[in-house]
């Protein structure tokens, strides 16, 4: 086990704190319409899917509605293991999502790999694309999903909408 | 010794290496070459009657000279007997006849091992690699000497530099 | 087939009678009370063998539980677990965990390192928002784990409760080890009851 | 064949009563090549499926599978065989309970192990109620991608209920690891008991309300009936278990073949259909989960008090409270935790009837802590090696009720 | 004392039969039983025993059942006898090695999780085996451990009182350091006088102890042993090699064992068969260098050594390597491949050693050179040992005829020894028969030796040396082990040929068995020679200057060899670095700058160079001066051989990654080679060790040694008549003579606890064996001079006089002194005289004849305080680097 492994493209250290009206009017649409895109790999998914379901009801964040196109999403949720053989897909359906565009990690696998230290897992999604919210848990919760969901709006209300984001990654 | 295995003695008696009855199952090793004939047998012979392929396994003992072992289990759902089927092969020469003429489901099991332990099975009809993608070049990932982590592939994502 | 089934079944048919009957189900629904629950507002009772973030603990005195006996770390299947043992040089049969790591994003929650720990030291809490943008913080130091530990002391026993891992009776929460007997101590009280 | 030479077929149009036609150039129509995932809403985790379709009809389906192959077996080698437990949680992640007892099963089986009878009971009474989620969970996905989505609602929320109680009885919803080798790892509390109770009394019903919606609705009728028919023979021969073989009228069930846990205590029958298409197999899925109902019933009325886990010290665990006290106990932690028990070397196979089908576990072992070679018998996989030969003659729009067919589970099926 | 009847089976007893669980078993008569059991496949439990000495009987499990005894007995002390009816399985047997564990439970304390041995402790295993549970509470002993010893902690709380420690140390050792004592009611284990521990230190009891009352100091608490990679490799501290276990964690290596412990009792015995297994305490505690903070993780170059700004600065390896090959090649078109010299260490593997040859030879075109030294002896327990030495070595404490003689006399006294073999008339009549004039001569030559003068010069009477030639000649097997004590003084080439001539005359030459051997310092010298590490010889042992071997190894190199005359040694390439012939140094992984007195003129000579590269783990004195320092990679991140001195090829494996971004030598000097235009194209070690299997057929024939057959015939043959006269005619003055000025002879050597520069980087043997810069004196010496520990004393040689301190050490021999070679502070070499051997050419400089006079006390006052501090700072950095 080393320390945890910082991915390629990890959101850290940015400077967001000036806000102005607009720019909140902005983000408090953002963040109250985030279309997550269908993209449950494994365990995660389950959960990801009981959170829509009814008990949980996810669209009270303005985030239930499920697309099944990468055109028309803006979040984008990694549930499950990320395989080699699957990561070339992930990053090409993160390619065709519009901005802005957020990543959740959601669980172990997605963020490091977990337990799979294996030769076909990729240690963290974070390697190819870059991941807005981890959320930790084997598989989180829905409420530790929502956690993160919450904690993604509360970030996306700190974002500059008309500055250029120092760490957007060139698609 | 096994009734079953007894019976397959008496057809085979070239064919059949040795019988293995351990924790209730019935283990029988045969010789690669007979390894079709005696897999038609169990399937057609009436009072074996396996019609039911349960898996399609290997196993690797990187010591032993014939290092590759496929084993085969069949279930009888009319009888309800099981039996496990076992050859051997050198690395040299790791390949095995297909016994997907006889069971269809043996199609895939059998293609995951050559994925996974690099066995070929003579006469199948579609060998590819089946987990891996097919231009996977590191190895058979569930051979001994194959480590644990791979060899890099599992970090190298060329698709990152391909838009750029 | 009858005339009066045969008419029945167009009459079926141009009524949308299955529709209608599934959705007298549906109806019935309208008066039942709304299953979802309002999240941030309202929490939903977790329960106590819940196997959430892992803590440390201290005994009452607040001494380390831990004595860096790395059998947590092998028995954690996903090898998340790092503990750093040293000596205590002031009592040279102390071993402790100078350092200690649970890298939570390789975590799978299985609870073995806390049936692993022959002292108790680790012990799952109820804790699960903790989602974070920066992956570093998902590393628990032995801080971390401390703070846990306190913060969340009564989720973590009623995590041993449920789980066996300790019992809740009086007797059970006096023991007291010592790995070893400290015998530079001299102010020490006799062993612990349970070897009296 | 390659793929590459599938991809087209070459008509002659040439009529052989005609001389001279054989002259006439050949006429080349392009099959068309249809990739279907790895994302899909509808593949149930990450399943490539290349359809070559004539117009509408697939000619032939090919899956492409390993998307979620993360080296189960390889990474059984590494752990001792306790450790592998949270792995088989994560084979069929909707099933994790079925998959510890099966694992279990075989290793008990491996070390000739006695499981006290409390224990075989709960064991049982769990994997039932895991029989229930499961099938609970592919009525509603099922009915989702066929297009009834209100079943999807109803069957969840039942579902919850019984999530909860997991959570309750081990403190995870999905990811149990409840059973250990040997026994389970913490027994039933009365709220537990009670709960369970309120279910099965409040349940039944709702298998009712959820067939309401379907066994009339003609848009799921005709979605199911006679798609994706295999007959008893090739079913077999194909390797096929659980309610997909049974819905071809073979009525193959371990529970009855070879009967472990406290099912032979128990009454129950197992549905077989007769068609072999889905809408047999969803029969079959609802009945079983009435059957399911009847059995946790026996089992708790039946129940023995007892200890819940094996005691062979030099394969379980001490009791924890034990270990504090007794240096003997703290010793069998530290070998069991370091270096696992002693397997005899051998090889054995154990099936176990999960609500896919047969799972087995072969394993070999070498002597010592760790497994030599751990083989998964997924029935998720096999089905697979029968898509092609059903999916043959159907509609594109089929493709997703023969997935869904099976109860597919990509996690066990890449492994 | 030999190892136990299994493992030497040729004792003499009458062979009997004896049944087994059934079987019939043939034994010998009074062996123990528990080793005719364990010889028919089956393991008795058992803890106290080992295979290495006598059972001792003390733990109680391994019982078995003998017809017509009422109760079980102890397998162990019980003998083998005829007709004996043995059973070894059994519920009661089962039961009753129970009941053995459960005592010794029941005194167990509690204390597994923060046990070293838990995961290998017997006792663990048993309890576990044996399925005890339930025990009635335990005991506690409460007794406080023992941290007294510099190495080693004794737990005693957790001893179950086997002896295995005590017996090792005792019978297998000899140097029996510990006994039991009863204190506070309990037996435990305790230095001998209970004291702090004062022995050899080489840890074999805490590898035999099966339980965890003995633990390693250095590795206190580090570790747990699962989470430890064990890697077989060789000890490359002296060129014994022995088999050891590196155990590394995280890249770091926590501990080191040996195939002797308690957890290879049983089973193949095959790696410990030839000795006991056990390690010293230079393998054991000195392997901290390894991973140590000292240790050089990037190159370095200086781009200017005069200007202030020509530091060494941190490159990266591509440019660093550039700049070696541009200066390299600039040197080599400006001045021609001799001025370009190499220098390597014998610490390399063959397989760099084998590289850095050809790369000298085929790709620079000139002549390597590897320092060939010799070191003493270790322990030899066989039959009847003749220790000649000016000091009472630990040798010499066992050995049977203890001869001291007077420093510098080492060779005379074989030359007495030559002597009275022939006055005594013990010459082997068959061997020398064959060389008639061969004899002759050497009789002429010794004819005017004296013994009178010899014993008067050695101190050693003409009895003693007449006693001492009889038993040497009249014993079936001799193995004359020679070491620094005579290669490293003066006439030190001729003292050899002495003792060739000795065994000659003895007949021992040529005989299996026997022979002369030299105990080398580096481990791998014999590899060294053996890859053509050396001036005048090509892999293989082939002379440079044979023209068949010269034209083999040029094809198969593909390059033209240098002139046959071309090559230099080290007292040369200084030479020739003065004079200016020489431009370039290559030196891997020796340090002249520090290991040669400064009369040498070593750092002159080396500023003089064009271009210095240093490749080496450490930064060491000649590093400081390189112009390109390239890290290296130490054994333990490197695979290789390692061939030792009985030529035996041993494995050297890869145990941990290389230290930060430290490179093995053979991938360094592949891709030098690369770059200076030749197509190296190794990939691995492996590949190179496979074109040395081509080059030299059955190299590595499985780690077989070697036969290698002396030829007397050739050896006599090539003008030995007219050599030996005057190699015995007249003795030769010592360098610097004694007399009443200098009345002490100064003896530079090893510390047992040291090897070279190399260890002074282990902060565990500095530990054991501190840098404290003291002079070790006899006790009465010191008592007559007036000084006391505390004292500082000034040392005139001829050549100088330095200040130190002063400590008494029991084993120099009143008249002389001692000071270890291994550390340079005061730098003491520089006191030393040299002297070249006129044949070889290797500097001899480790004598010296010196007077010592107290320093005043308020000199002393001064510098005592001042040098202890300093000498803490520097144990201080020392730990810090280790942390």
């Amino acid at each position: 086990m080393g320390l945890v492994q910082i991915g390629r493209h990890d959101k850290d250290g940015e400077l967001d704190v000036i806000t102005t009206t607009l720019e909140k009017a902005v983000n408090w649409a953002r963040k109250g319409s985030l279309w997550p895109m269908t993209f449950g790999l494994a365990c995660c998914a389950i959960e990801m899917i009981a959170a829509v379901s009814s008990r949980y009801d996810m669209d009270r964040y303005g985030a239930g509605v499920f697309r099944a196109s990468p055109r028309q999403s803006d979040l984008m949720i990694v549930a499950g293991t990320v395989c080699r053989r699957m990561a070339p897909v992930i990053r090409k359906i993160y390619d065709q999502m519009p901005e802005p565009k957020y990543v959740i990690a959601m669980g172990s696998c997605a963020t490091s790999g977990n337990i799979y230290d294996s030769y076909s897992v990729v240690q963290g999604v974070d390697r190819f694309v870059p991941v807005d919210i981890y959320v930790p848990g084997c598989p989180p919760t829905p409420e530790a999903l929502f956690d993160g969901i919450l904690k993604l709006q509360e970030r996306i209300m700190l974002k500059r909408v008309f500055t250029k984001q120092p760490d957007q990654v060139k698609a | 010794m096994h009734p079953i295995a007894e019976r397959i003695q008496q057809k085979f008696p070239e064919g059949f290496l040795k019988a293995v009855e351990w924790r209730g199952d019935l283990a029988v090793t045969v010789a690669r070459q007979s390894l079709h004939e005696v897999a038609k047998c169990l399937h057609d012979d009436p009072d074996m009657d396996f019609d039911y392929i349960v898996h399609v396994s290997s196993v690797d003992w990187p010591e032993e000279e014939e290092r590759f072992e496929v084993v085969w289990e069949f279930y009888s759902i009319r009888k309800r007997h099981r039996i496990r089927l076992k050859t051997r092969c050198s690395e040299s020469d790791c390949e095995v006849d297909s016994l997907v003429d006889i069971w269809k489901g043996a199609d895939f099991m059998e293609r995951e091992v050559y994925d996974m332990m690099g066995i070929r099975f003579r006469n199948h009809p579609d060998l590819r690699r089946i987990l891996m993608p097919d231009d996977y070049n590191e190895g058979y990932p569930l051979r001994k000497d194959f480590p644990l982590q791979g060899k890099g592939w599992r970090d190298t994502f060329e698709f990152l530099n391909e838009r750029q | 087939m009858k005339v009066g089934a045969y008419t029945q079944k167009l009459l079926h048919a141009a009524l949308f009678y299955e529709i209608w009957d599934a959705m007298k189900v549906t109806f019935k629904h309208m008066f039942h009370r709304p299953i979802t629950f309002q999240y941030p507002r309202e929490q939903r009772t977790i329960p106590d063998a819940h196997r959430g973030a892992l803590g440390l603990l201290r005994y009452d005195d607040g001494a380390e539980r831990c004595v860096g006996c790395d059998l947590c770390e092998v028995a954690c299947p996903s090898h998340c677990i790092k503990v750093i043992s040293a000596e205590d040089k002031s009592l040279p049969l102390q071993r402790y965990a100078s350092e200690f790591y649970i890298d939570i994003t390789k975590c799978v929650f299985c609870g073995y390192c806390v049936e692993a720990c022959p002292v108790n030291a680790l012990a799952m809490t109820k804790l699960y928002e903790y989602s974070t943008h920066d992956k570093r913080t998902l590393l628990f130091d032995k801080k971390r784990l401390y703070e846990i530990g306190e913060r969340y002391l009564a989720d973590a026993k009623k995590y041993l409760y449920a789980h066996n891992q300790e019992k809740d009776d009086q007797d059970s929460r006096d023991y007291r080890y010592f790995f070893p007997q400290s015998v530079q101590k001299p102010t020490q009280p006799g062993p612990p009851k349970h070897l009296t | 064949m390659p793929l590459e030479d599938q991809r087209s077929t070459v008509y002659k149009v040439a009529d052989p009563e005609h001389p001279g036609s054989a002259s006439l150039p050949t006429l080349r129509t392009e099959e068309l090549l249809l990739n279907m995932g790895p994302q899909h809403p509808a593949t149930h985790g990450v399943l490539k499926v290349i359809l070559e379709l004539e117009g509408e009809r697939i000619v032939k389906a090919t899956p492409v599978m390993g998307f979620l192959h993360r080296g189960v077996e390889k990474l059984a080698e590494d752990g001792t065989y306790h450790q592998f437990i949270p792995h088989t949680d994560r084979l069929d992640y909707v099933c994790a309970m079925y998959n510890n007892f099966a694992y279990c099963r075989a290793v008990e089986k491996l070390m000739n192990l006695k499981v006290p009878e409390r224990a075989e009971y709960l064991r049982t009474i769990v994997a039932e109620v895991q029989r229930i989620i499961g099938h609970q969970f592919w009525l509603g996905t099922q009915a989702l991608d066929i297009g009834a989505m209100t079943v999807f609602f109803y069957t969840f929320r039942d579902r919850e209920i019984l999530l909860d109680w997991f959570d309750e009885l081990c403190g995870a919803r999905l990811t149990t690891s409840w059973y250990r080798i040997g026994g389970v790892e913490r027994d039933f509390t009365p709220s537990l008991v009670g709960k369970i109770r309120l279910f099965l009394d409040y349940f039944p019903p709702k298998i009712d309300e959820y067939v309401v919606f379907l066994e009339k609705n003609r848009i799921w009728l005709s979605r199911t009936q006679g798609v994706a028919v295999i007959s008893a023979e090739d079913a077999v021969n194909f390797g096929l278990s659980g309610p997909t073989l049974r819905g071809s009228g073979v009525d193959y069930d371990l529970r009855k073949y070879e009967s472990y846990g406290a099912y032979p205590k128990c009454e129950f029958s197992v549905p077989v259909g007769k068609n072999g298409d889905t809408y047999d197999r969803y029969w079959i899925r609802i009945l079983e989960m009435k059957e399911s109902v009847k059995i946790i019933r026996q089992c708790l009325d039946q129940i023995p008090e007892g200890p819940i886990m094996a005691d062979v010290p030099s394969v379980t665990l001490p009791p924890k409270d034990r270990v504090f006290t007794n240096l003997e106990s703290m010793i069998q932690q530290f070998k069991l935790f370091s270096q696992g028990f002693d397997a005899p070397p051998g090889e054995i196979y154990c099936g176990t009837e999960a609500h896919k089908g047969e799972l087995g576990f072969y394993i070999v072992s070498k002597g010592g802590g760790k497994p030599y070679r751990l083989k998964i018998r997924a029935p998720s996989f096999i089905h697979m090696g029968a898509f092609d030969h059903m999916s043959r003659g159907y509609m594109i729009a089929d493709a997703v009720t023969i997935f869904g067919t099976y109860d597919i589970v990509m996690g066990e099926c890449d492994r | 004392m030999a190892l136990k009847p299994v493992t030497t089976p040729d004792i003499e007893a009458a062979t009997v039969e004896l049944s087994i669980d059934g079987r019939t078993v043939t034994a010998k008569d009074g062996v123990s039983l528990y080793d005719v059991i364990s010889n028919t496949g089956k393991i008795v439990p058992a803890m106290c025993y080992h295979y290495t000495f006598d059972p001792f009987g003390s733990c109680g499990m391994c019982l078995v059942t003998v017809e017509g005894k009422k109760a079980p007995v102890r397998s162990c002390t019980a003998k083998a006898a005829a007709g004996m009816v043995v059973r070894t399985d059994g519920d009661d047997l089962f039961q009753a090695r129970k009941k053995a564990v459960e005592k010794h439970l029941s005194v167990h304390p509690l204390d597994c999780p923060v046990c070293d041995a838990d995961g290998h402790c017997e006792l663990q295993d048993m309890a576990f085996q044996h399925q005890v549970t339930n025990l009635a509470n335990a005991k506690q002993k409460l007794i406080p451990e023992d941290t007294r010893s510099p190495v080693l902690d004794f737990n005693m709380n957790r001893c179950i009182a086997c002896g295995e420690c005590i017996n090792v140390c005792k019978d297998v050792l000899m140097i029996d350091a510990l006994q039991f004592i009863k204190k506070g009611g309990f037996t435990q284990v305790v230095a001998k006088g209970d004291t702090a521990l004062a022995c050899e230190f080489c840890g074999d009891c805490l590898a035999v102890c099966p339980v965890g009352a003995i633990t390693n100091k250095y590795s206190k608490y580090l570790y747990k042993p699962w989470q430890l990679r064990k890697t077989t490799t060789t000890c490359n501290y002296c060129g014994d090699g022995c088999q050891m276990h590196l155990e590394t964690k995280d890249n770091e290596v926590v501990r080191v064992t040996s195939p002797l412990s308690w957890k290879n009792k049983w089973g193949d015995r095959a790696d410990t068969a030839t000795g006991h297994g056990g390690i010293c305490v230079r393998g054991r505690f000195g392997f901290q260098y390894i991973d140590s903070q000292a240790r050089l993780r990037q190159p370095l170059v200086r781009r200017d050594r005069k200007l202030p700004e020509g530091k060494l600065t941190e490159t990266p390896w591509l440019e660093a390597m550039q700049t070696v090959v541009d200066r390299l090649a600039e040197i080599k078109a400006k001045h021609g491949a001799q001025a370009i010299a190499g220098l390597i260490t014998a610490r390399c593997t063959n397989e760099e050693l084998y590289l850095f040859q050809k790369l000298m030879r085929a790709v620079i075109g000139t002549n390597p050179l590897t320092a060939v030294r010799v070191k003493e002896a270790i322990r030899v327990y066989k039959s009847q040992v003749i220790v000649v030495d000016s000091a009472q070595t630990n040798i010499a404490k066992l050995a049977s005829y203890p001869m001291v003689v007077t420093p510098g006399t080492e060779g005379l006294f074989v030359q007495g020894l030559v002597k009275s073999v022939i006055e005594q008339d013990l010459i082997d009549a068959e061997t020398t028969g064959k060389h008639p004039e061969a004899l002759a001569a050497l009789k002429r030559a010794v004819a005017d030796v004296s013994l009178e003068t010899i014993a008067a010069r050695t101190g050693i009477s003409v009895e003693l040396i007449n006693e001492a030639a009889s038993i040497f000649a009249e014993a079936p097997r001799a193995i004359i082990l020679c070491a620094e004590g005579v290669v490293r003084r003066p006439d030190g080439y001729q003292n050899v040929l002495k003792l060739v001539d000795l065994a000659w005359i003895t007949g021992k030459l040529g005989r299996p068995g026997c022979g002369v051997n030299t105990l080398t310092e580096e481990v791998n010298e014999q590899g060294a020679v053996d890859m053509g590490a050396a001036p005048e010889f090509l892999p293989g042992q082939a002379r440079f200057d044979d023209e068949a071997a010269r034209d083999k190894f040029a094809k198969a190199w593909g390059a033209a060899l240098p002139a046959a005359s071309s090559g230099a040694n080290l007292m040369e390439i200084l030479q020739r670095c003065r004079s200016g012939a020489i431009k370039a140094l290559y030196v891997v992984g020796e340090n002249p700058v520090a290991t040669l007195p400064a009369s040498l003129d070593v750092r002159t000579a080396l500023e003089q160079l064009e271009l210095l590269i240093c490749q080496d783990p450490f930064m060491t004195e000649t590093a400081q001066l390189a112009h390109i320092v390239l890290p290296a990679c130490t054994y333990a991140e490197k695979e290789g051989t390692f061939t030792n001195l009985e030529g035996k090829v041993l494995r050297v494996r890869q145990s941990m990654d290389p230290i930060g971004e430290s490179l093995p030598d053979w991938h360094v000097m592949t891709s030098l080679a690369s770059g200076l235009g030749s197509q190296f194209e190794y990939e691995s070690s492996q590949d190179i060790q496979s074109e040395i299997m081509k080059l030299l057929p059955g190299y590595y024939n499985l780690g077989e040694p070697r036969t290698l057959s002396p030829r007397p015939d050739a050896y006599l043959s090539n003008g030995y008549v007219a050599e030996v006269g005057s190699r015995y005619g007249v003795v030769r003055e010592a360098v610097s003579e004694r007399n009443d000025h200098r009345p002490f002879g100064l003896v530079m050597g090893q510390l047992l606890y040291h090897s070279g520069k190399l260890s002074t980087q282990a902060s565990g043997l500095l530990t054991i064996a501190p840098s404290a810069g003291r002079l070790h004196m006899n006790a009465q010496d010191m008592e007559r001079l007036g000084l006391t520990d505390e004292t500082r004393v000034r040392v005139t040689s001829e050549q100088g006089s330095l200040e130190m301190g002063v400590k008494d050490d029991l084993s120099v021999m009143p008249g002389s002194c001692f000071f270890p070679e291994h550390f340079n502070d005061p730098p003491i070499k520089d006191l030393m005289p040299v002297a070249v051997d006129s044949v070889t050419g290797v500097p001899y400089f480790k004598f010296a004849w010196v007077k010592i006079e107290p320093v005043s006390r308020d000199a002393s006052a001064h510098a005592t305080p001042q040098d202890k501090a300093r000498d803490k700072a520097r144990e201080k950095a020392k730990d810090k680097g280790r942390a």
